[in-house]
């Protein structure tokens, strides 16, 4: 590891000023894990200052020490020169530390408004709530936030996107001196985060310091003066943005180059796998039809809320249509429940993966083999060295970082518990793979990994229908790309022939109606 | 001059035959008189809810109230309110306190202190006056079962001072849990010659619980309120005696107080209805319970 | 490295780790206490670690037990079961009526068949319905018991000659000097361990407890799943009737009433947790010994009955504050 | 904007909708009323509320204590303490019997309150120690006796009226109203919503979760108190035994009144609407004498239904998948 030549904080020669925080040599064991060790960090005040590292590499963790969630084994904090230890998360945001989770922490049943003023509720004659001040400043926010909905609004009714605003809302609460921003784009799409980046740079002149983790290149590069990397739980070296490329700080996170393979899309399409016929579920999405063929990754390419999960959840059993066909492999299909889509060979990464996709209180393994247990289990009874190695082979095909099978999946970082629900389903070997949001929050080298893996996956035969609202993915893997839109599917391109604005307009619901570059959909679609 | 409306409420049908054969019989006595319309409430075993259906009872401005108390005391300012409202009450079965007494027209049942005396007098009988002996209770703070024991141990140490009641346990007149803290019993002492049951469903568990340690030959059960159980079970020769007490009696004695003190008939507070002993003795002059 | 401390670190993510009996004993705060009641109360009663007082508690406490190792598979599967005593009052009633009437090898089929059938109604609401268990399986209690009223017309039952049925036996007899009821109790604690820990059903259960919308979404049939716990819970309400039965030769209407509490108490005593997708069997096998051994054990040390509930409660607390505790310890050791 | 909250139809809704509880309640007053002739009387009816006001009291401290995600079985035996309290402790007088009962309720609820937030042990198991426990602890104390209370004026107090309306009906309402209020409109009322909803948000949040919980568990005690206090007086007396199965028909009551068990839900003119279907559902088949057994499972059936009917109405509002 190169930490020494690095360690000399590089951006001292740009003549800063003093940071206004300063993590030092803070370490953090968990059981079996050590998370963070000596690592050390700072930010200066009107400064984005990028965390990068692979999944689990402890930026979550090393924030949440930040904010008084966990306390460290070793180290400490300075805040304006002045020694800190948060023993919980009040202490910290009572000294102006603002955290917006990479798991979104709201409450559903509140209004936006009370989630924003979460435990800081305006009170007048003692307790009592003062709604007019409540709402008229979180009005306010919202109004910055250029959001569309109201303060009074419930959460619970609001897109995983509005969500995420209302996440980030939090931050203009008080004038924060720092504000720490997890993967908050992980759930927005390209809409929304133009305005994201407005805030941020608001808060840059208000003399803010910024932390900013994500693993979007392009957004890093964007807003960033500075990259720390973590590797393993350490130190990996601080970078000026300015000063270096993606490839360089990918070789500091990885340790290597990437290599992509633009080139390698699968090619040699078979016979229909999947077809759907003016699938309708009513009041949710209408008249959708396109097929994947065995060989093929079709790409599902749309907003938040466009309905992309819902298409998914039918095709996998999950809900009736109302009126339509699936066809798979040619024949008509009831699916009647996902146990029913599994044994037709059907397999659905669903968005969610804390809700939908694991066990959260078991552990690597138990979740690995828990949608074919049938492959590992004989006449009912738990083959328990089979499921070892199931385990072991997607543990390291797919680099998932673990002290142990016996590990609760709860306790993994974000984007290796990604990876368990992609592993799991690899294992069921299926004919159809629907793979909804893959990759978010996952770190770049492994997005290639799986890129790659996808690409691999339809070149042995498999159909794979990806839903992404990330347009270099959808680009990056795609033969075909759907375009959906408010419900319906407003057009179809082909992957290696479309241009980022025609994909921007189909989703939006500014395409003719005409689709301008489509593959035909054809009933019988062999054509390559 | 009728018809008179009268409302009862009851302590706890269903929860043993007693109370069950009592409402049934009470039914058909009532049904059998042209003059008396029923309201015909319960419990559950539950005073709070016994005193919102006196309530509402006076509320319906019933004629009479028959009441089997949940609760000896608890239900006693309900009763005032009846008794203020003008409605003659009558209790049935089990005592009320004696605050209560000034507020009630009358108290129909089986006496149950003397009851208890009588099971006290033919253990001793049966051992002939030498003896360690254990008490399986009722549920306990029901008045029926406070009676029964007093009677019991108190006119065990006048009339049998040889005789020594080494513990009492309640078994909230179920037969299972009876088997239970009898089978306690067993392994505690080595020692048992007597059993006193609050009544034969209890006893009968007892037994069981003997039967099952090989112990039940050396040991004199004698309960109370005679089940068919408990009939059988002196017909065999296992169980000493009991107390002949018919919930038939019970119940057409209570309807026909109520019906004295509405007809302006003179009653007196106590009425109490035959309850003899039974032992093999004299068995064949009782009828098998029907219960 | 952050994941290298595996072989020096030694720290227990599942069940057992290597290091040894004392550390698989000192994660079961339960099992100290037990083993500590025990102590204290056999220093106050001489009886109390006599082989005859032992085998009584032990078949005293087999009935709520039979009972808790069905209701720990509904918990398990992230539901709760109230009814259980309402169903024990059900099943002990029937199979004690119908004997006489249809003769004991019918009058077990059929109280197993309705018992069943009962928990098969449970299971539909919870299952199927997806209804809030709390509420079902209490609105069932209230149901149930008025069956059986109905049924009985509120009279005991009996069983006229109790002497010449092998019906007896399964209250009253032994097997190789052990009690049948216990046996049975232990039979069926093993049978369901097992299927809980090592077949894919188990784990099925344990998934769906634990994330029922993930379990779903991973192609189990959650609704089935939940069905069956109810089954299985029904299943040992019923062998746990054919005990009760069998060992009174009778019953009342009410004479399951409360035994959802003990069971609960038995379960809760044991470590499981009530929030699903956790627990064990033989969790649950030590919480009810220990009911059943510290109600004997104050019933011989002369206290009246009720004081056992209140050290039920006071073993409540500290239990879980010890279970606890030691999970903290265990946490702290290894940040240093 | 004052009085939005006190008028009738902000009580009858919640959120927008009517809740699915009223609509059952007035479909079976409506029901009773023709069945029975005597249902529809003032009598009746304020018989019906102060029947309710026992199971009603609680309930209101129970729906706080279920919006924050607990759940309290110890009330039925809270109950039964401070009525033997506040019956036993006469001797001493009235006040201090009365304030003796209170306090227990306030002290158990505090014991519940501090252990759930100390070891993080499930509310359900520490409560249904307590439930055991305190009944434990009645019985220690009254010996397995009933207290009766020499002093007619404590059960004259219990048959009080104001004008036509009974004194503990009035009590019920009155804090039936303020603890609406507290729920919609202060920072401690939010925060049970907050804690309940999103646990770990609100900890992020720096909300301290745990001084809130244990603050509701001391409010439920203190009405699981104040019930057993009125009930005494109801009674003149106390009985070991008073409140079993009490803590089943609150929760039952609550659930029925729409509050989520699993916390973050619910809201105090729901829970009045259930307490009240229990109560007529009760008094009415009382009054058309429905075979005590046939009750039982009438309620049983009852209450399923209910639950059916609810979520078919919510089913409808969500476009989610029904797992
Ligand atoms: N509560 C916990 N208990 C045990 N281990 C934990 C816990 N939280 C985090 N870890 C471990 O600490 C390491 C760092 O996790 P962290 O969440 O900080 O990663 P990250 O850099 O944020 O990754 P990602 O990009 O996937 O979000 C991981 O190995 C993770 O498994
Ligand atoms: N404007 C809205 N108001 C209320 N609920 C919405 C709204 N938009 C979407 N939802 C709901 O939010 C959830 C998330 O949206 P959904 O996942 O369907 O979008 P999608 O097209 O699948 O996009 P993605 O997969 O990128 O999240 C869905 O259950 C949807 O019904
Ligand atoms: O069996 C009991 C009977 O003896 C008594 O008289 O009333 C209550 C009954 O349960
Ligand atoms: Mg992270
Ligand atoms: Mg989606």
């Amino acid at each position: 590891m190169n930490t020494s030549a690095t360690r000399s904080h590089v951006a001292d020669h740009s003549g800063a000023a003093a940071p206004v925080l300063s993590l030092i040599d803070i370490t953090k064991k968990f059981p079996g894990v050590v998370a963070l060790n000596k690592v050390s960090f700072d930010v200066r005040p009107g400064e984005v200052h990028a965390l990068l590292g692979e999944n689990g590499a402890g930026k979550s963790t090393l924030m949440k020490v930040l904010a008084g969630k966990h306390q460290p084994n070793g180290g400490k904090i300075v805040l304006e020169g002045e020694e800190k230890s948060f023993e919980n998360p009040k202490q910290a945001k009572k000294s102006g530390i603002v955290l917006i989770h990479q798991e979104q922490s709201l409450v559903p049943e509140m209004s936006v408004a009370e989630n924003i003023y979460l435990g800081s509720l305006p009170l007048k004659w003692g307790n009592r709530v003062d709604w007019k001040k409540l709402h008229a400043d979180s009005t306010e926010i919202l109004q910055r936030l250029k959001c569309s909905f109201t303060s009074r609004e419930m959460v619970s009714h609001l897109s995983i996107a509005k969500k995420q605003m209302v996440e980030i809302a939090r931050a203009l609460v008080f004038t924060p001196k720092v504000v720490v921003f997890d993967e908050p784009t992980a759930s927005l799409t390209d809409h929304e985060k133009p305005v994201l980046y407005d805030i941020i740079k608001t808060l840059q002149e208000q003399g803010v310091g910024i932390v900013y983790i994500s693993h979007r290149m392009d957004e890093i590069f964007h807003l960033s003066q500075r990259i720390t990397v973590l590797r393993d739980g350490e130190y990996n070296g601080t970078v000026n943005t300015a000063e270096t490329n993606e490839d360089e700080v990918t070789k500091l996170m990885i340790g290597r180059s990437l290599e992509l393979d633009h080139a390698s899309k699968p090619h040699d399409f078979k016979e229909n796998m999947l077809e759907l016929r003016h699938l309708t579920v009513d009041g949710v999405f209408e008249d959708v039809s396109f097929n994947v063929r065995k060989g093929e990754i079709v790409g599902m390419y749309g907003l938040v809320g466009a309905g992309r999960s819902e298409v998914a959840e039918t095709i996998f059993g999950l809900r009736r249509p109302s009126s339509g066909e699936i066809l798979l492999e040619g024949r008509a299909e009831t699916i009647g429940s996902s146990h029913e889509a599994v044994e037709k060979g059907i397999a659905l990464v669903p968005e969610d993966r804390k809700d939908q996709g694991l066990i959260l209180g078991m552990n690597c393994r138990d979740n690995m083999t828990l949608s074919a247990l049938g492959s590992v289990s004989s006449m009912g009874f738990m083959k328990t060295s089979a499921e070892k190695v199931v385990h072991d082979k997607y543990q390291s095909a797919m680099k998932i970082k673990t002290p142990s099978w016996r590990q609760k999946v709860g306790n993994l970082s974000g984007g290796n518990q990604q990876k368990i629900v992609i592993g799991k389903w690899l294992h069921t070997h299926p004919k159809l793979l629907i793979l909804d949001e893959p990759t978010r929050g996952i770190d770049v080298g492994s997005k290639a990994e799986i890129h790659a893996l996808i690409k691999e996956l339809a070149r042995t035969g498999y159909a794979v229908l990806v839903i992404s609202s990330e347009m270099p993915e959808v680009l990056g893997v795609s033969n075909r790309i759907i375009a959906m839109y408010d419900g319906r599917i407003t057009a179809e391109f082909d992957g290696d022939a479309v241009s980022e604005d025609e994909l921007v307009h189909a989703i939006t619901g500014q395409v003719a109606q005409a689709p301008k570059v489509a593959t035909a959909i054809t009933d019988d679609a062999t054509v390559p | 001059d009728g018809p008179y409306k009268i409302g009862i409420t009851q302590n706890n049908v269903g929860v043993d035959s007693y109370q069950t054969t009592y409402e049934s019989a009470f039914e058909k006595a009532a049904e059998a008189n042209d003059n008396v319309e029923v309201v015909i409430l319960d419990a559950g075993g539950d005073v709070a809810r016994q005193i919102g259906q006196v309530n509402n009872l006076i509320q319906q401005r019933v004629d009479a109230i028959i009441i089997w108390p949940t609760n000896g005391q608890a239900v006693i300012p309900a009763l005032r309110q009846a008794h203020r409202a003008g409605i003659p009450v009558i209790v049935t079965n089990s005592k009320i306190a004696e605050a209560g007494m000034e507020f009630i027209a009358a108290f129909s049942g089986p006496d149950n202190v003397q009851q208890g005396v009588s099971s006290a007098e033919m253990m001793c009988d049966a051992l002939g006056g030498e003896g360690q002996i254990v008490q399986v209770a009722g549920q306990p703070g029901y008045t029926t079962a406070m009676e029964r024991s007093q009677g019991f141990e108190e006119r065990l140490a006048e009339v049998c001072p040889g005789v020594e009641l080494v513990e009492t346990q309640p078994a909230d007149w179920n037969r299972e849990k009876a088997q239970r803290v009898m089978e306690n019993f067993l392994t505690k002492y080595n020692d048992i010659d007597g059993v006193y049951a609050g009544d034969d469903n209890m006893g009968v568990g007892a037994l069981n619980a003997a039967k099952g340690a090989e112990r039940a030959e050396g040991i004199i059960f004698i309960g109370a309120t005679n089940f068919a159980v408990g009939y059988e079970a002196i017909e065999r020769g296992e169980y000493y005696g009991s107390i002949y007490q018919s919930p038939v009696d019970d119940a057409e004695a209570a309807l026909q107080t109520a019906l004295d003190i509405l007809a302006g008939k003179e009653v007196p507070k106590m009425n109490f209805f035959e309850t003899p002993k039974i032992t093999a003795a004299n068995i064949g002059e009782f009828e098998k319970p029907v219960f | 490295m952050a994941t290298a401390e595996q072989g020096s670190n030694r720290v227990m993510f599942g069940r057992v780790s290597k290091s040894g009996l004392m550390s698989f004993l000192s994660a079961q705060g339960i099992l100290i206490f037990f083993l500590l009641s025990m102590v204290v109360f056999s220093f106050f009663s001489e009886q109390f670690l006599s082989q005859s007082n032992v085998m009584t508690v032990v078949r005293q406490a087999s009935i709520i037990g039979i009972i808790a190792v069905g209701v720990t598979v509904v918990i398990i599967g992230g539901n709760l079961d109230l009814s259980v005593g309402s169903m024990l009052s059900f099943a002990t009633v029937l199979v004690v009526d119908l004997h006489d009437k249809v003769g004991p090898t019918t009058a077990i089929i059929l109280m197993f068949a309705l018992t069943l059938m009962v928990g098969a109604i449970n299971g539909f609401l919870v299952g199927f319905m997806r209804l809030n268990s709390l509420i079902v399986t209490l609105a069932m209690l209230s149901a149930i018991q008025g069956g059986i009223l109905i049924y009985s017309g509120g009279q005991n039952v009996d069983i006229a000659n109790q002497d010449g049925t092998w019906f007896s036996v399964f209250g009253r007899g032994y097997v190789a000097g052990i009690a049948v009821p216990v046996v049975i109790f232990a039979v069926l604690a093993i049978i369901v361990q097992i299927v809980m820990s090592y077949t894919s059903y188990g784990r099925r259960i344990f998934a769906v407890g634990g994330n029922p919308v993930a379990a779903v979404y991973s192609g189990i049939r959650k609704n089935w799943c939940v069905f069956s716990t109810y089954l299985i819970s029904a299943f040992c309400v019923a062998c746990a009737a054919l005990v009760l039965g069998s060992r009174v030769m009778g019953s009342q209407n009410n004479v399951g009433q409360g035994y959802e509490l003990l069971v609960l108490a038995g379960i809760i005593l044991g470590g499981t947790s009530l929030l699903g997708g956790a627990g064990s069997i033989w969790k649950t096998v030590i919480g009810v010994l220990i009911l059943g051994f510290i109600q004997n054990g104050l019933l011989l040390m002369g206290y009246p009955y009720y004081t056992q509930w209140l050290v039920t409660w006071v073993i409540i607390i500290l239990a879980v504050w010890l279970d606890l505790a030691n999970k903290r310890k265990r946490l702290l050791t290894t940040h240093s | 904007m004052v009085n939005n909250m006190i008028n009738v139809k902000g009580f009858l809704k919640g959120g927008g909708f009517v809740q699915p509880i009223w609509v059952f309640v007035i479909v079976i007053t409506v029901f009773f009323s023709f069945m029975s002739d005597y249902f529809l009387s003032v009598g009746n009816l304020t018989n019906i509320l102060v029947q309710t006001s026992t199971i009603g009291l609680i309930a209101l401290g129970m729906t706080y204590v279920m919006i924050n995600g607990n759940i309290d079985l110890s009330v039925g035996a809270i109950l039964g303490l401070a009525a033997s309290l506040s019956v036993g402790l006469q001797d001493y007088g009235l006040a201090v019997a009365v304030i003796a009962a209170l306090a227990s309720g306030l002290i158990i609820g505090a014991i519940n309150g501090l252990i759930v937030w100390k070891t993080g042990v499930n509310a359900f198991i520490v409560t249904l120690g307590a439930m055991i426990g305190v009944r434990g602890l009645i019985f220690v104390y009254t010996g397995e006796q009933s207290f009766y209370a020499t002093n007619f004026a404590f059960s004259d107090f219990g048959a009080a009226s104001i004008g036509p309306f009974p004194l503990l009906a009035i009590i019920f309402l009155v804090c039936a109203l303020i603890m609406h209020l507290v729920l919609k409109k202060t920072g401690h009322g939010r925060n049970t919503f907050a804690v309940g909803g999103n646990a770990e948000a609100a900890l992020d949040a720096g909300i301290r979760i745990g001084r809130h919980m244990t603050i509701n568990f001391i409010i439920v005690g203190f009405f699981a108190a104040l019930a057993g206090v009125l009930l005494a007086t109801q009674m003149g007396a106390a009985t070991p035994n008073l409140g079993r199965d009490y803590e089943l028909w609150t929760i039952t009551a609550v659930v029925l009144g729409g509050t989520k068990l699993t916390g973050g839900y619910g809201s105090i003119t729901g829970t009045l609407g259930g307490v009240l279907a229990i109560g007529i559902l009760r008094n009415g088949m009382n009054m058309m004498q429905v075979p005590a057994f046939y009750v039982l499972v009438i309620l049983g059936v009852i209450l399923i239904s209910v639950l059916v009917i609810d979520q078919k109405l919510n089913v409808h509002a969500s476009k989610g998948v029904s797992i």
